[in-house]
Protein backbone atom coordinates (compact mmCIF):
# COMPACT_ATOMS: atom_id res chain seq x y z
CA UNK A 1 0.00 0.00 0.00
CA UNK A 2 1.45 3.75 -0.63
CA UNK A 3 -0.62 6.80 0.63
CA UNK A 4 0.79 9.98 -0.45
CA UNK A 5 -0.23 13.53 0.13
CA UNK A 6 1.60 16.08 -1.55
CA UNK A 7 1.45 19.72 -2.78
CA UNK A 8 3.93 19.01 -5.97
CA UNK A 9 2.58 17.54 -8.73
CA UNK A 10 2.51 13.94 -10.17
CA UNK A 11 3.11 12.04 -13.37
CA UNK A 12 0.27 9.90 -13.58
CA UNK A 13 2.29 7.93 -16.21
CA UNK A 14 5.03 7.14 -14.16
CA UNK A 15 3.30 6.92 -11.42
CA UNK A 16 0.88 4.18 -13.06
CA UNK A 17 4.07 2.19 -14.29
CA UNK A 18 5.61 1.98 -11.19
CA UNK A 19 2.49 0.64 -9.39
CA UNK A 20 2.36 -1.69 -12.17
CA UNK A 21 6.29 -2.63 -12.14
CA UNK A 22 5.32 -3.57 -8.23
CA UNK A 23 3.44 -6.61 -9.93
CA UNK A 24 4.24 -10.17 -9.72
CA UNK A 25 2.47 -11.26 -12.60
CA UNK A 26 -0.40 -13.01 -9.66
CA UNK A 27 -2.53 -9.71 -10.48
CA UNK A 28 -3.58 -9.51 -14.04
CA UNK A 29 -6.07 -6.49 -13.68
CA UNK A 30 -4.62 -3.03 -13.07
CA UNK A 31 -7.41 -0.02 -12.55
CA UNK A 32 -6.09 3.76 -12.50
CA UNK A 33 -8.82 6.18 -11.45
CA UNK A 34 -7.37 10.42 -12.17
CA UNK A 35 -9.15 13.14 -10.60
CA UNK A 36 -8.47 16.36 -12.87
CA UNK A 37 -9.42 19.85 -11.93
CA UNK A 38 -12.32 20.52 -14.16
CA UNK A 39 -12.81 23.89 -15.19
CA UNK A 40 -16.66 25.79 -14.82
CA UNK A 41 -18.92 25.93 -16.82
CA UNK A 42 -18.19 29.19 -17.30
CA UNK A 43 -15.23 28.41 -18.62
CA UNK A 44 -13.39 31.07 -15.85
CA UNK A 45 -11.73 28.94 -13.20
CA UNK A 46 -8.54 30.37 -12.33
CA UNK A 47 -7.52 28.42 -9.60
CA UNK A 48 -8.65 25.48 -7.31
CA UNK A 49 -7.54 25.66 -3.57
CA UNK A 50 -7.09 22.29 -1.95
CA UNK A 51 -7.16 22.60 1.77
CA UNK A 52 -6.72 19.62 4.20
CA UNK A 53 -6.31 18.52 7.78
CA UNK A 54 -2.59 17.21 8.21
CA UNK A 55 -2.16 14.51 10.34
CA UNK A 56 -5.70 13.34 9.67
CA UNK A 57 -5.80 13.16 6.05
CA UNK A 58 -3.30 10.04 6.23
CA UNK A 59 -4.93 8.26 8.87
CA UNK A 60 -8.14 8.66 7.04
CA UNK A 61 -6.82 7.49 3.20
CA UNK A 62 -5.02 4.71 5.06
CA UNK A 63 -8.12 3.20 6.80
CA UNK A 64 -10.09 3.62 3.45
CA UNK A 65 -7.42 2.06 1.34
CA UNK A 66 -7.04 -0.91 4.47
CA UNK A 67 -10.66 -1.38 4.47
CA UNK A 68 -10.65 -1.85 0.36
CA UNK A 69 -7.72 -4.38 0.99
CA UNK A 70 -9.76 -6.37 3.47
CA UNK A 71 -12.79 -6.66 0.97
CA UNK A 72 -11.28 -7.46 -1.90
CA UNK A 73 -8.45 -9.76 -3.46
CA UNK A 74 -6.20 -6.84 -3.97
CA UNK A 75 -2.66 -7.59 -5.10
CA UNK A 76 -1.50 -3.85 -4.17
CA UNK A 77 -2.77 -0.62 -3.81
CA UNK A 78 -1.86 3.47 -4.32
CA UNK A 79 -3.68 6.52 -3.11
CA UNK A 80 -1.86 10.19 -4.31
CA UNK A 81 -3.75 13.35 -3.38
CA UNK A 82 -2.50 16.44 -4.03
CA UNK A 83 -3.03 19.58 -1.69
CA UNK A 84 -2.37 23.59 -2.55
CA UNK A 85 -3.38 25.71 -5.63
CA UNK A 86 -4.05 23.84 -9.01
CA UNK A 87 -5.01 25.06 -12.11
CA UNK A 88 -7.79 23.53 -14.93
CA UNK A 89 -6.27 20.62 -16.61
CA UNK A 90 -4.29 19.91 -13.41
CA UNK A 91 -4.14 16.25 -11.88
CA UNK A 92 -5.69 16.12 -8.34
CA UNK A 93 -5.18 13.25 -7.40
CA UNK A 94 -5.18 9.15 -8.05
CA UNK A 95 -5.62 5.89 -7.14
CA UNK A 96 -4.59 2.34 -8.62
CA UNK A 97 -5.40 -1.26 -7.95
CA UNK A 98 -4.03 -4.49 -8.94
CA UNK A 99 -5.85 -7.83 -8.47
CA UNK A 100 -6.34 -11.07 -9.73
CA UNK A 101 -9.51 -10.57 -11.12
CA UNK A 102 -10.88 -7.54 -12.89
CA UNK A 103 -14.14 -7.24 -11.15
CA UNK A 104 -12.07 -6.60 -7.85
CA UNK A 105 -9.74 -4.21 -9.41
CA UNK A 106 -12.63 -1.92 -10.33
CA UNK A 107 -14.66 -2.48 -7.47
CA UNK A 108 -11.96 -1.32 -4.88
CA UNK A 109 -10.84 1.66 -7.24
CA UNK A 110 -14.73 3.00 -7.13
CA UNK A 111 -14.77 2.18 -3.18
CA UNK A 112 -11.71 4.44 -2.93
CA UNK A 113 -12.92 7.02 -5.08
CA UNK A 114 -16.18 6.96 -3.00
CA UNK A 115 -15.12 7.39 0.45
CA UNK A 116 -12.10 9.21 -0.76
CA UNK A 117 -15.14 11.74 -2.07
CA UNK A 118 -16.82 12.26 1.91
CA UNK A 119 -14.85 10.65 4.18
CA UNK A 120 -10.87 12.07 3.30
CA UNK A 121 -10.14 15.74 5.23
CA UNK A 122 -10.28 17.71 1.91
CA UNK A 123 -11.94 20.46 0.68
CA UNK A 124 -12.14 22.35 -2.84
CA UNK A 125 -12.07 26.29 -3.08
CA UNK A 126 -12.33 27.39 -6.34
CA UNK A 127 -11.57 30.59 -7.15
CA UNK A 128 -12.34 33.25 -10.49
CA UNK A 129 -12.23 36.63 -11.42
CA UNK A 130 -15.67 36.90 -9.96
CA UNK A 131 -14.22 35.64 -6.49
CA UNK A 132 -14.03 32.98 -4.35
CA UNK A 133 -16.49 29.81 -3.30
CA UNK A 134 -16.11 26.65 -1.20
CA UNK A 135 -17.27 23.54 -3.33
CA UNK A 136 -20.44 21.83 -1.77
CA UNK A 137 -20.34 18.17 -0.70
CA UNK A 138 -22.86 16.96 -2.92
CA UNK A 139 -25.63 14.56 -1.95
CA UNK A 140 -24.79 12.17 -4.58
CA UNK A 141 -21.50 11.47 -3.51
CA UNK A 142 -22.73 10.59 0.06
CA UNK A 143 -25.26 8.64 -1.30
CA UNK A 144 -22.67 6.36 -3.27
CA UNK A 145 -21.09 5.06 0.45
CA UNK A 146 -24.72 3.39 1.00
CA UNK A 147 -23.72 0.77 -1.86
CA UNK A 148 -20.74 -0.49 0.03
CA UNK B 1 -7.20 20.84 23.95
CA UNK B 2 -6.29 21.66 20.81
CA UNK B 3 -8.97 23.47 18.58
CA UNK B 4 -8.50 23.19 14.39
CA UNK B 5 -10.71 24.58 11.70
CA UNK B 6 -11.00 24.21 8.17
CA UNK B 7 -12.25 25.51 5.09
CA UNK B 8 -14.94 28.39 5.96
CA UNK B 9 -15.08 27.40 9.16
CA UNK B 10 -11.76 28.61 9.61
CA UNK B 11 -12.25 31.64 7.41
CA UNK B 12 -15.87 31.93 9.55
CA UNK B 13 -13.80 32.21 13.26
CA UNK B 14 -11.06 33.66 11.64
CA UNK B 15 -8.32 31.49 12.91
CA UNK B 16 -6.74 27.64 11.97
CA UNK B 17 -6.30 26.50 15.11
CA UNK B 18 -6.31 27.44 18.83
CA UNK B 19 -6.08 26.23 22.82
CA UNK B 20 -8.82 25.89 24.13
CA UNK B 21 -9.19 25.75 28.42
CA UNK B 22 -12.78 24.17 28.79
CA UNK B 23 -14.55 21.35 31.19
CA UNK B 24 -16.87 20.76 28.46
CA UNK B 25 -18.43 16.98 28.55
CA UNK B 26 -19.59 16.48 25.07
CA UNK B 27 -18.88 18.25 21.63
CA UNK B 28 -21.62 19.77 21.44
CA UNK B 29 -21.04 21.45 25.14
CA UNK B 30 -17.83 23.01 23.30
CA UNK B 31 -19.79 24.22 20.11
CA UNK B 32 -21.75 25.85 22.79
CA UNK B 33 -19.10 27.59 24.83
CA UNK B 34 -17.40 28.64 21.97
CA UNK B 35 -20.89 30.29 20.14
CA UNK B 36 -21.65 31.92 23.36
CA UNK B 37 -17.81 33.62 23.02
CA UNK B 38 -18.28 36.29 20.41
CA UNK B 39 -20.58 36.46 16.93
CA UNK B 40 -17.97 34.75 14.39
CA UNK B 41 -17.71 31.58 16.42
CA UNK B 42 -21.84 31.85 16.76
CA UNK B 43 -21.98 32.45 13.15
CA UNK B 44 -19.60 28.89 12.21
CA UNK B 45 -21.56 27.14 14.06
CA UNK B 46 -25.38 28.00 13.37
CA UNK B 47 -26.21 25.03 11.12
CA UNK B 48 -24.49 21.72 13.14
CA UNK B 49 -26.14 19.85 10.10
CA UNK B 50 -23.69 21.40 8.25
CA UNK B 51 -20.19 21.14 10.35
CA UNK B 52 -18.63 17.52 10.40
CA UNK B 53 -15.97 16.87 13.74
CA UNK B 54 -13.21 14.76 14.54
CA UNK B 55 -11.68 13.76 17.51
CA UNK B 56 -7.93 13.31 17.69
CA UNK B 57 -8.50 13.13 13.76
CA UNK B 58 -11.48 10.75 13.91
CA UNK B 59 -14.64 11.32 12.11
CA UNK B 60 -17.07 11.91 15.11
CA UNK B 61 -20.06 13.28 16.50
CA UNK B 62 -21.29 16.28 18.51
CA UNK B 63 -22.59 14.01 20.90
CA UNK B 64 -19.12 12.00 21.16
CA UNK B 65 -18.09 12.91 25.51
CA UNK B 66 -14.34 14.82 25.11
CA UNK B 67 -12.94 12.91 27.71
CA UNK B 68 -9.41 12.51 27.08
CA UNK B 69 -9.46 14.35 23.89
CA UNK B 70 -6.51 16.54 22.62
CA UNK B 71 -7.68 17.70 19.55
CA UNK B 72 -10.79 18.67 17.74
CA UNK B 73 -11.66 19.39 14.56
CA UNK B 74 -14.61 21.40 13.08
CA UNK B 75 -14.99 21.57 9.27
CA UNK B 76 -17.58 21.71 6.37
CA UNK B 77 -18.49 17.92 4.69
CA UNK B 78 -15.52 16.81 2.48
CA UNK B 79 -14.91 17.39 -1.00
CA UNK B 80 -11.92 15.28 -1.87
CA UNK B 81 -11.32 13.39 -5.17
CA UNK C 1 -11.54 7.19 -29.91
CA UNK C 2 -8.12 5.54 -30.89
CA UNK C 3 -8.50 2.09 -31.53
CA UNK C 4 -4.56 -0.11 -31.61
CA UNK C 5 -4.69 -3.30 -32.42
CA UNK C 6 -0.26 -4.39 -32.46
CA UNK C 7 1.47 -7.10 -32.07
CA UNK C 8 4.29 -4.70 -30.32
CA UNK C 9 5.18 -3.74 -26.22
CA UNK C 10 2.75 -0.73 -25.17
CA UNK C 11 4.08 1.43 -22.68
CA UNK C 12 0.81 1.73 -20.49
CA UNK C 13 1.89 5.30 -18.29
CA UNK C 14 2.91 7.21 -21.67
CA UNK C 15 -0.47 5.87 -23.18
CA UNK C 16 -2.50 7.20 -20.23
CA UNK C 17 -0.40 10.28 -19.80
CA UNK C 18 -1.11 11.14 -23.85
CA UNK C 19 -4.66 10.11 -22.90
CA UNK C 20 -5.17 12.16 -20.59
CA UNK C 21 -3.23 15.13 -22.12
CA UNK C 22 -5.54 15.19 -25.20
CA UNK C 23 -8.16 16.08 -22.08
CA UNK C 24 -9.77 19.64 -22.68
CA UNK C 25 -10.78 19.86 -18.84
CA UNK C 26 -14.33 19.17 -19.34
CA UNK C 27 -13.60 15.50 -18.24
CA UNK C 28 -12.50 15.25 -14.58
CA UNK C 29 -12.37 11.74 -14.55
CA UNK C 30 -10.10 9.44 -16.18
CA UNK C 31 -10.21 5.33 -15.87
CA UNK C 32 -7.84 3.26 -16.54
CA UNK C 33 -7.96 -0.88 -16.83
CA UNK C 34 -4.70 -2.67 -17.31
CA UNK C 35 -4.49 -6.70 -18.28
CA UNK C 36 -1.35 -7.90 -17.63
CA UNK C 37 -0.36 -11.87 -18.90
CA UNK C 38 -0.58 -13.86 -15.37
CA UNK C 39 1.55 -16.66 -14.50
CA UNK C 40 -0.21 -20.20 -14.11
CA UNK C 41 -1.23 -21.51 -10.61
CA UNK C 42 1.71 -23.72 -11.38
CA UNK C 43 3.82 -20.62 -11.80
CA UNK C 44 5.31 -22.29 -15.44
CA UNK C 45 3.12 -20.04 -17.99
CA UNK C 46 6.48 -20.03 -20.56
CA UNK C 47 4.27 -18.11 -22.91
CA UNK C 48 1.16 -16.69 -24.00
CA UNK C 49 0.44 -16.89 -27.34
CA UNK C 50 -2.71 -14.04 -28.67
CA UNK C 51 -4.22 -15.31 -31.75
CA UNK C 52 -7.13 -12.67 -33.50
CA UNK C 53 -8.75 -12.04 -36.60
CA UNK C 54 -7.43 -8.98 -38.79
CA UNK C 55 -10.04 -6.74 -39.88
CA UNK C 56 -13.19 -7.86 -38.24
CA UNK C 57 -10.97 -7.42 -34.65
CA UNK C 58 -10.85 -3.51 -35.65
CA UNK C 59 -14.13 -3.75 -36.69
CA UNK C 60 -15.47 -5.64 -32.86
CA UNK C 61 -13.21 -2.88 -30.76
CA UNK C 62 -14.68 0.40 -33.20
CA UNK C 63 -18.43 -1.42 -32.22
CA UNK C 64 -18.02 -1.84 -28.77
CA UNK C 65 -16.31 1.57 -28.39
CA UNK C 66 -18.78 3.44 -30.46
CA UNK C 67 -21.59 1.71 -28.40
CA UNK C 68 -19.69 2.99 -25.28
CA UNK C 69 -19.68 6.42 -26.17
CA UNK C 70 -23.54 6.89 -26.71
CA UNK C 71 -24.67 5.09 -23.48
CA UNK C 72 -22.19 7.26 -21.50
CA UNK C 73 -20.97 11.01 -21.56
CA UNK C 74 -17.50 9.99 -22.31
CA UNK C 75 -14.93 12.78 -23.72
CA UNK C 76 -12.54 10.33 -25.34
CA UNK C 77 -12.09 6.21 -25.07
CA UNK C 78 -8.67 4.62 -26.29
CA UNK C 79 -8.56 0.63 -26.60
CA UNK C 80 -5.05 -0.82 -27.24
CA UNK C 81 -4.65 -5.33 -27.70
CA UNK C 82 -1.48 -6.72 -28.38
CA UNK C 83 -1.78 -9.73 -30.44
CA UNK C 84 1.38 -12.53 -30.74
CA UNK C 85 3.76 -14.36 -28.40
CA UNK C 86 3.49 -12.88 -24.76
CA UNK C 87 5.63 -13.58 -21.26
CA UNK C 88 3.95 -13.83 -17.63
CA UNK C 89 3.87 -9.92 -16.92
CA UNK C 90 3.65 -8.71 -20.28
CA UNK C 91 0.69 -6.12 -20.68
CA UNK C 92 -1.78 -7.91 -22.79
CA UNK C 93 -3.80 -4.62 -23.40
CA UNK C 94 -5.95 -1.42 -21.74
CA UNK C 95 -8.51 1.05 -22.34
CA UNK C 96 -9.06 4.18 -20.67
CA UNK C 97 -12.12 6.21 -21.00
CA UNK C 98 -12.50 9.97 -19.91
CA UNK C 99 -15.87 11.61 -18.86
CA UNK C 100 -17.08 14.42 -16.40
CA UNK C 101 -18.26 11.80 -14.34
CA UNK C 102 -16.19 9.49 -12.26
CA UNK C 103 -19.46 7.00 -12.46
CA UNK C 104 -19.42 6.98 -16.24
CA UNK C 105 -15.82 6.84 -16.63
CA UNK C 106 -15.94 3.76 -14.43
CA UNK C 107 -18.66 2.00 -16.15
CA UNK C 108 -17.65 2.51 -19.42
CA UNK C 109 -14.47 1.63 -18.81
CA UNK C 110 -16.13 -2.34 -17.19
CA UNK C 111 -18.37 -2.32 -19.99
CA UNK C 112 -15.64 -1.83 -22.59
CA UNK C 113 -13.94 -4.68 -20.64
CA UNK C 114 -16.87 -6.91 -20.47
CA UNK C 115 -17.67 -7.11 -24.21
CA UNK C 116 -14.19 -7.04 -25.44
CA UNK C 117 -13.57 -10.18 -23.34
CA UNK C 118 -16.45 -12.21 -25.28
CA UNK C 119 -16.93 -10.03 -28.31
CA UNK C 120 -13.57 -8.99 -29.84
CA UNK C 121 -12.47 -11.81 -31.96
CA UNK C 122 -8.93 -13.06 -29.73
CA UNK C 123 -8.03 -16.34 -28.48
CA UNK C 124 -4.85 -16.91 -25.85
CA UNK C 125 -3.11 -20.25 -25.81
CA UNK C 126 -1.17 -20.92 -22.77
CA UNK C 127 2.24 -22.86 -23.84
CA UNK C 128 4.00 -24.64 -20.98
CA UNK C 129 6.35 -27.47 -20.56
CA UNK C 130 3.55 -29.62 -20.31
CA UNK C 131 1.83 -28.39 -23.76
CA UNK C 132 -0.23 -26.04 -25.38
CA UNK C 133 -3.68 -25.19 -24.30
CA UNK C 134 -6.25 -22.50 -25.74
CA UNK C 135 -7.51 -20.78 -22.74
CA UNK C 136 -11.35 -21.56 -22.57
CA UNK C 137 -14.27 -18.65 -22.37
CA UNK C 138 -15.36 -18.67 -18.84
CA UNK C 139 -19.21 -18.60 -18.67
CA UNK C 140 -18.86 -15.50 -16.07
CA UNK C 141 -17.54 -13.45 -18.98
CA UNK C 142 -20.61 -14.19 -20.91
CA UNK C 143 -22.83 -14.22 -17.85
CA UNK C 144 -21.02 -10.15 -17.04
CA UNK C 145 -22.49 -9.04 -20.68
CA UNK C 146 -25.87 -9.24 -18.94
CA UNK C 147 -26.04 -6.39 -16.76
CA UNK C 148 -25.17 -3.71 -19.61
CA UNK D 1 -16.52 -17.58 -50.85
CA UNK D 2 -13.56 -17.77 -48.22
CA UNK D 3 -13.83 -19.36 -45.37
CA UNK D 4 -11.81 -18.89 -42.20
CA UNK D 5 -10.72 -20.45 -39.34
CA UNK D 6 -9.47 -19.74 -35.84
CA UNK D 7 -7.86 -20.91 -32.47
CA UNK D 8 -8.40 -24.59 -32.28
CA UNK D 9 -10.32 -24.95 -35.05
CA UNK D 10 -7.90 -23.47 -37.57
CA UNK D 11 -5.17 -26.22 -36.01
CA UNK D 12 -8.18 -29.45 -36.07
CA UNK D 13 -8.88 -28.32 -39.70
CA UNK D 14 -5.37 -27.55 -40.50
CA UNK D 15 -5.31 -24.37 -42.47
CA UNK D 16 -6.50 -20.57 -41.69
CA UNK D 17 -8.17 -20.25 -44.69
CA UNK D 18 -9.64 -21.77 -47.70
CA UNK D 19 -11.49 -21.10 -51.44
CA UNK D 20 -15.10 -22.70 -50.81
CA UNK D 21 -16.87 -23.45 -54.01
CA UNK D 22 -20.60 -23.71 -52.39
CA UNK D 23 -24.40 -23.65 -52.94
CA UNK D 24 -25.28 -23.48 -49.15
CA UNK D 25 -28.14 -21.80 -48.33
CA UNK D 26 -27.49 -21.17 -44.57
CA UNK D 27 -24.37 -21.53 -42.49
CA UNK D 28 -25.35 -24.79 -41.05
CA UNK D 29 -25.80 -25.97 -44.96
CA UNK D 30 -21.79 -25.13 -45.31
CA UNK D 31 -21.14 -26.54 -41.90
CA UNK D 32 -22.99 -29.73 -43.37
CA UNK D 33 -21.34 -29.47 -46.71
CA UNK D 34 -17.55 -29.25 -45.21
CA UNK D 35 -18.17 -32.13 -42.34
CA UNK D 36 -18.62 -34.62 -45.31
CA UNK D 37 -15.67 -33.76 -46.58
CA UNK D 38 -13.42 -35.10 -44.63
CA UNK D 39 -12.75 -36.76 -40.52
CA UNK D 40 -10.69 -33.68 -39.71
CA UNK D 41 -14.07 -31.01 -40.54
CA UNK D 42 -16.46 -33.43 -39.11
CA UNK D 43 -14.32 -33.81 -35.69
CA UNK D 44 -13.92 -29.39 -36.18
CA UNK D 45 -17.83 -29.18 -37.15
CA UNK D 46 -18.63 -31.96 -34.17
CA UNK D 47 -20.05 -29.68 -31.59
CA UNK D 48 -21.72 -26.33 -33.07
CA UNK D 49 -22.31 -24.84 -29.24
CA UNK D 50 -18.52 -24.73 -28.96
CA UNK D 51 -18.26 -22.60 -32.22
CA UNK D 52 -18.93 -19.45 -33.47
CA UNK D 53 -19.44 -17.86 -36.50
CA UNK D 54 -18.94 -14.73 -38.62
CA UNK D 55 -20.41 -13.58 -41.57
CA UNK D 56 -18.14 -10.84 -43.45
CA UNK D 57 -16.51 -10.11 -39.96
CA UNK D 58 -20.11 -9.78 -37.95
CA UNK D 59 -20.77 -11.82 -35.56
CA UNK D 60 -24.01 -14.35 -36.91
CA UNK D 61 -25.25 -17.80 -36.08
CA UNK D 62 -25.54 -21.14 -37.66
CA UNK D 63 -28.93 -19.96 -39.16
CA UNK D 64 -27.96 -16.80 -40.75
CA UNK D 65 -28.58 -17.00 -44.81
CA UNK D 66 -25.24 -17.39 -46.98
CA UNK D 67 -26.62 -15.00 -49.86
CA UNK D 68 -24.07 -12.36 -50.30
CA UNK D 69 -21.39 -13.11 -47.99
CA UNK D 70 -17.98 -13.28 -49.26
CA UNK D 71 -16.45 -14.20 -45.86
CA UNK D 72 -17.35 -16.74 -43.35
CA UNK D 73 -15.22 -17.41 -40.09
CA UNK D 74 -15.86 -20.04 -38.14
CA UNK D 75 -14.03 -19.99 -34.24
CA UNK D 76 -14.00 -20.68 -30.93
CA UNK D 77 -15.46 -18.51 -27.76
CA UNK D 78 -13.34 -15.40 -27.58
CA UNK D 79 -10.75 -14.83 -24.64
CA UNK D 80 -9.96 -11.58 -25.40
CA UNK D 81 -8.65 -8.92 -22.58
Amino acid sequence: MRIVVQEAPFDMGAEANAFAAGDDAANGAIVTFTGVVRDLATGDLDVMEIEHYPGMTERALTKIATEAQSRWSLGDVLVIHRHGRLAPGDRIMMVATASPHRKDAFEAAEYLMDYLKSRAPFWKKEITNAGADWVAAKDEDEDALSRW
Amino acid sequence: MDVLYFAWVRERIGLPKEKVETQAATVSDLVAELSAREDRYAAAFADLSALRVALDQELSDFDAPLSGVREVAFFPPMTGG
